[in-house]
């Protein structure tokens, strides 16, 4: 049972209007409906924050977990079942700054999980704080004097620790976004695509129109040139490139554990009486 | 009829190996044992030592008294000698270090000097091991053949290790024989020889948990070895997580998806899991948290143990949810109980802990064979038909449990937790209606559990006078306490408590109503139980026995401040 | 003799900064009120809104009738038409939606078309106060000027406004005139218009607190958002941090090395920081934490009250150790107690919990101005000579207290703190005998905190038969209950709590003898306060009225369920 | 007050013989005297781990936190008092592994702070485990199949996230680490050294003579050239040089407050009744 894209978009969504986060629940209804994949096939999971509310709004199985928190119940929700089609989907908050250990490591974990950050550069739901990637100067309620540090780079991060898919996109070019979705989804392990996204409510800086003038799709040779995509993924500024920069398979956490050949865990049938021959090592 | 070891040195002398082996091969024989370790927090150096007691039976705990001390350097004697007997012996390496002027219970072992001749420095300890078994008037064989199964894959090692044993055998029987009768061996059939932490990760395995996430802690990470060298064999996945965040998230994760997953951790990484345990709570994910306390807080006492951990467990995690706490009393009990532990979490679908310490931990004891048909493996799921269509996570039902699927399990069926207060569909809501409905429904689940906990453990005089009462790992010291009691004339009984919450209390009510005297046995400073006993019931423990300074209590300290307080 | 005003609308239709202002404007012209806001977790749409209850001396809470309904869209007409009074009257514009057939209450002024008038569609709400303001029967003046003070830097914003208010006030006075009868204004000197947040900001930067680290998370924010702002001027860094293990941790570190710190967060961010708490224990370093309670488990609810972490912080962070839990309960009282944290934290050398919550966060009152004299900057330091060289943090005395001096403070001496257990220098140990002796020695300074605390407050009737017994925000509501309660003849009086451990029991054992009956009146499920007191005291108390739907209680609930009771 | 190399070593170390670990706080006392420091005047910030006990063994000022939270309370001691020299001192566990947030984030706050990792790619302490640096393949009780994920390279990461300096070491050239130790601490801004350190008793892979076959110094041109200094900080396997591969120096955290400016807040007098008029904001 699949569906058309309008059906996988459910519930009264709680987003300000004109806000980037619909093209991009948008894009991913089309993915998934293009891709054929059934409702009760896909689990979304996300953290807190508005774009993590979106398990709310797209009727697949949802996990909305808790603030940063979005991967490691992916990485236990595939290990349960692999036949699950996992997303992760959330904030750049959520994904960079309090969840910044789980996103490092489980990119060198590599499980066959698609990871779409909506990233506005700001906290949104909490109104208005610096997130990891605001940029510099940014004035907010706590960042009075502007922001002072420097931007974390979401794709050259996740190059240097190994990810083998890593692609921009920007909610305003829905149909790359959902073309790039689809290549995620498929791709074998980790996938990141860090999608630019206007908050009309906070961000004054990197509005739809900044981004709109900054971005291009560059033509990409070959996205498995790690140094490439390490120079395209730290191109900001006047010209913001958009595409996939880093396509390249490895082995994956799932090929790696003997354990999750075969039938998904969830599913095995168990008898506790087989195993008393545990019992042998302690005689 | 009992002998008491202790073998003492430095981290890192491979004291550890060996002893398991020689327990192993004392049970093989049917002789009943408990073996304990005191280790430092560190790799090398420092002082180390494992206590053995071999009695009739099978004993509780191992005691403060000495009859054979394994001196592997001097420290150890001048740390322990005190507590040898009279008529102990010191088996010690006279080119290490000569014992005082007039200490004549001693029983040169040149121990480097054979176990370099067998091939290496680090059998010494093997080398003892054999001068050991001529004093308990011994043979070598089943260690022997214990060295053979357990080097079998390591060339050379296992010969070597019999040289060492069988040079310390013969060096010990050239100056003296053996000197001290052990107990006749039991005859009640097979024993194993396991530690705490064994019976934790067999039981877990054994339950059906497929997947560990964990971090790395002393005492809890032997759970996470035992299921790790298992995963190669079983259906089961271990998962060393960044931090403890993140492996109490997977667990959740993995729940949600459909497999009985468990975290372990110790005091300080579950502080960090506070957040995943309320989210658990507010999703209703089944999870089981294995807490295997050490003396805090912060960092602590790494290596040692305590029961401080307690009130933090209860009220653990922000906002107000139902969870279940049981403990580890015995090794004979704490296999079904964990299995318990699955059984609940699954069927009420909320966080359910186990509290295990370091003392239970790293002891090994005699005890025997489990039941594995004892265990169950009931995953409360609902049959198809057995849940309205769409499908709702949070159906409010009068057991506040709400029928569960698994994402995927059904076509057109889709499964959404939150964290976020949610109406039955699991979406986000705010008004206070469904939000008074849906804590209403979970509380509800604490009136399920509540029938489900098992009255405390009742031991000794069926009319007792004094009444001592304690939970997990303090089960056998108590024990042998209220033994000792009574044989002086003292009528105490043991109320033991393995499942904590919701607190069962028809048992206890009824005893503190009949007693004289009522005293509470923690290893922790703020007496816990004993506050937790008067929060929930409104009676008043007359007396606290705390010992918090990381080691277990010892029966004759129990006896005497008993004696004291009366 | 008292107007209630509702206004309500989408989220992000600006209410906030107009009532804010008219609040101001108010209480400058001498009134007393309160002004408390119901808000949802999203940004723009659903359905917020304020109310607003000016009374006769300073009320302490808003209520559920209304005399005033501004209406910024239709549901909020239709959600709280029920509870507007039959002399009331709704603003509302007729371009957005009509009253229906029968409703004669409505003012009609074009809310939008005015407000777009006026330079644009946000206005609206501006308009709206112009028109209340001639049902209230007040001038526009004492608004305009603090529009004027307001906006000064942003150019034509004021001028925008006022010219919005005016014709706002304009229209309505056109179809209506004053129809509610203000309070007398009140004599008794200036007063402040402020939330709970901005009294809390500024009583830390009062007390000379100098690092706010901290992760953003409703309802803490507005502390943070204070601190920041006054980081311009004043020595305060606020840092956000990466999150809450980083805020504690990052706190610690500022306090050992010598300036008074704090964070503040909400349940589940504290969740994350119990780690931090138990080394604020074990290292025996001051600090401040502000919990701003919302519903929880999990995410809960975000933006609405709750007193469900009370038994968590009670506990939280593994391991035993001192610690004090302060709250706040009225404005008036706050701003010293918050002081007060920080004095304890520095004079006990532990962690100081300050339990607020939405509904104290965010309401504003009228209160009167603050005597800063009153505020302790003691920072328990040891001077020269009062401390033996080489320095030892960890000196044992009789008090728990150790004598504290400054890392760099002086020449040659340096500061060690340790998360192990450790001796007087800081250096790890393992040893049982040093182990105990700190324990015992961090475990003492709750005798002196003890002696620290605050008698719960008394209040009503001097010889009570019913005694209602509360903690943290509830102050108010509960005051208000007790007042009706008294006029209906019942003798009532209430016992309040702001200081909660250690649990100070004098006024509170004695007052339990005497009365009827007791009922404890609680924001959370469990009835907490409740179980401490018998936990502690051994006291049970009669009966628990208990709310948990994330809104704050109202006076009439209170009053009903006591006399239900009785 | 200074002292001699040996005054800084101070308490009986717990270390196991033949450790890396004596090296570097040889090292580390020798840098300290040699740049004059008294012991007051610096402060050594540790988390939990073999590594992290180095604040019992070196008499200046010492915080042993949390495991995996050193930094943090460093920069809060920073804040507190601007005229500490603070060294951050830790495992590689410790920093990358539960610290790992922290890790990247205060790269990008840039506080004056000089990090030394002591990297013996495993969990000493808790014996023998698998640490974020890991070599693939390495066994342990835990990764009883091997090592799966590809290690972190933290110096790679490091400039990834704009670190200014960053310098790779190994305990077996302690003239060079001291003299590394030097410059680290003296840099204006955040600086790290990921030490190369063998342990003896849980890594059998990465050994002394591991090490000390494959270490080399490279001539480094220009350590203001960040891809340069990528291109060396991903050599490893045969070939892994040493040195500071990046150096220069940016807007530290203590510049860009105000409040920070001159005399340390830990010792500026107050008085709070001088705050009265922090009341007409409301008024
Ligand atoms: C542990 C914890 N800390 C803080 C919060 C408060 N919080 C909720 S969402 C959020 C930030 C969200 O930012 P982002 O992830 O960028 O999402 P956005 O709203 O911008 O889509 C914060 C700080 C929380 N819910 N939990
Ligand atoms: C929160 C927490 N989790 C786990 C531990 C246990 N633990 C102590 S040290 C350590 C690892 C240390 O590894 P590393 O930082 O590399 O230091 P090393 O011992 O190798 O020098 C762990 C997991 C702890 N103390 N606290
Ligand atoms: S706050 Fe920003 S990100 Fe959130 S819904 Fe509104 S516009 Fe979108
Ligand atoms: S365990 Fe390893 S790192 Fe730790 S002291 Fe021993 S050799 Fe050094
Ligand atoms: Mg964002
Ligand atoms: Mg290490």
């Amino acid at each position: 049972m699949t569906c058309k894209a309008e059906h996988y978009m459910t519930g009264e969504t709680a987003w300000c209007p004109g806000c980037g986060n619909f093209a991009i629940r948008e894009a991913l209804a089309g993915a998934l409906a293009e891709l054929g994949l059934a409702p009760h096939q896909v689990l979304l999971v996300s953290g807190i924050g508005q774009a993590a509310k979106i398990p709310h709004y797209i009727g697949v199985n949802g996990f909305n977990g808790l603030h940063g928190r979005a991967l490691p119940p992916a990485i236990g929700a595939k290990v349960a079942n692999t036949d699950l089609k996992v997303i992760v989907e959330s904030g750049d908050g959520d994904s960079y700054g309090e969840g910044g250990n789980h996103f490092m490591h489980n990119i060198r974990r590599n499980p066959d999980i698609a990871h779409f950050v909506h990233d506005n550069q700001v906290y949104g739901l909490t109104k208005g704080q610096a997130s990891p990637t605001s940029e510099p100067g940014m004035k907010t309620g706590v960042q009075v004097e502007g922001v002072m540090v420097s931007p974390l780079n979401p794709l050259s991060l996740a190059l240097v620790m190994g990810a083998g898919f890593v692609a921009r996109c920007f909610s305003g070019e829905k149909d790359h976004l959902k073309a790039t979705m689809k290549e995620a989804i498929n791709f074998p392990g980790y996938a990141l695509i860090d999608i630019l996204q206007p908050c009309v409510s906070f961000n004054k800086i990197n509005t739809h129109g900044w981004y709109k003038n900054r971005v291009y799709f560059p033509e990409i040779q070959a996205p498995q040139d790690w140094t490439a995509a390490m120079d395209l993924s730290r191109q900001w500024g006047d010209q913001i490139p958009l595409g996939i920069f880093y396509n390249k398979p490895h082995r994956t956490f799932e090929e790696s554990r003997a354990a999750l050949k075969g039938e998904p865990l969830s599913f095995r049938p168990f008898n506790p009486e087989e195993l008393s021959s545990l019992q042998n090592d302690f005689l | 009829m009992e002998v008491n070891v202790l073998i003492g040195g430095a981290a890192g002398q491979g004291m550890e190996t060996i002893m398991n082996l020689l327990g192993k091969a004392l049970v093989k024989e049917g002789f009943g044992l408990i073996y304990t370790k005191d280790y430092m927090s560190r790799v090398r150096g420092g002082h180390n030592f494992t206590r053995l007691r071999i009695a009739p039976g099978h004993p509780w705990t191992t005691l403060e008294s000495i009859d054979v001390l394994v001196a592997l350097n001097e420290e150890t004697y001048l740390r322990h000698s005190d507590h040898l007997t009279p008529t102990g012996r010191v088996i010690y390496d006279p080119q290490l270090f000569n014992l005082p002027e007039g200490e004549s219970r001693g029983v040169p072992v040149e121990l480097k000097k054979l176990a370099e001749e067998a091939g290496g420095r680090v059998m010494a300890n093997t080398v003892a091991v054999g001068a050991l078994l001529v004093l308990m008037g011994l043979e070598t064989s089943t260690v022997e053949e214990l060295l053979k199964d357990t080097f079998a894959v390591k060339e050379g090692v296992a010969e070597k290790n019999i040289t060492a044993l069988k040079a310390g055998y013969d060096s010990a029987a050239r100056s003296c024989s053996a000197c001290f009768e052990l107990p006749s061996k039991n005859q009640d059939g097979e024993k194993l020889f396991i530690d705490g932490n064994q019976v934790l990760g067999m039981a877990a395995l054994a339950s059906g948990c497929r997947f560990l996430s964990a971090y790395p802690m002393t005492p809890a990470t032997g759970i996470m070895n035992y299921l790790a060298a298992k995963s190669l064999d079983y259906p089961v996945v271990v998962e060393q997580a960044e931090d403890e965040i993140a492996a109490i998230n997977m667990a959740l994760g993995a729940s949600y998806s459909g497999v009985r997953a468990m975290t372990c951790t110790s005091g300080g990484g579950f502080s960090l899991m506070a957040e995943g345990v309320s989210l658990a709570g507010m999703t209703e994910t089944p999870l089981v948290i294995v807490v295997a306390m050490r003396p805090g807080p912060a960092t602590g006492l790494p290596t040692r143990t305590e029961q401080s951990d307690l009130e933090f467990i209860l009220h653990s995690g922000h906002g107000e949810f139902p969870r279940a706490v049981l403990s580890a009393t015995s090794h004979e009990d704490a296999f079904y109980r964990l299995n318990k532990a699955f059984e609940l979490a699954d069927r009420y679908q909320t966080p359910v802990f186990f509290l295990s310490d370091q003392n239970f931990a790293d002891t090994h004891r005699s005890v025997g064979l489990y039941d594995f048909s004892r265990l169950g493996y009931n995953r409360a799921l609902a049959a198809e038909g057995d849940f309205e269509k769409p499908y709702k996570r949070y159906r409010i039902t009068d057991s506040g449990i709400s029928p569960r699927i698994l994402p995927g399990q059904y076509e057109g069926e889709v499964v959404l937790i939150d964290s976020d207060e949610h109406d039955e569909k699991g979406n986000i809501i705010e008004d206070a209606y469904t939000r008074r409905a849906m804590v209403d429904k979970r509380m509800r689940k604490l009136k399920g559990l509540a029938e489900e906990m098992d009255e405390p453990d009742l031991y000794g005089d069926p009319h007792p006078e004094v009444l001592l009462i304690g939970w997990g790992s303090t089960y056998g010291v108590i024990r042998e306490a209220v033994d000792a009691l009574i044989a002086r004339g003292i009528k105490t009984a043991m109320l033991h408590f393995s499942d904590l919450w919701p607190l069962p209390q028809k048992r206890l009510r009824s005893l503190l109503a009949e007693v004289d005297h009522s005293c509470c046995i923690e290893n922790n400073a703020g007496g816990q139980l004993s506050r937790l006993i008067r929060r929930e019931s409104g009676l008043s423990i007359d007396n606290n026995i705390l010992k918090y300074d990381g080691r277990p209590f010892l029966p004759n300290e129990i006896v005497k401040e008993v004696q004291n307080d009366l």
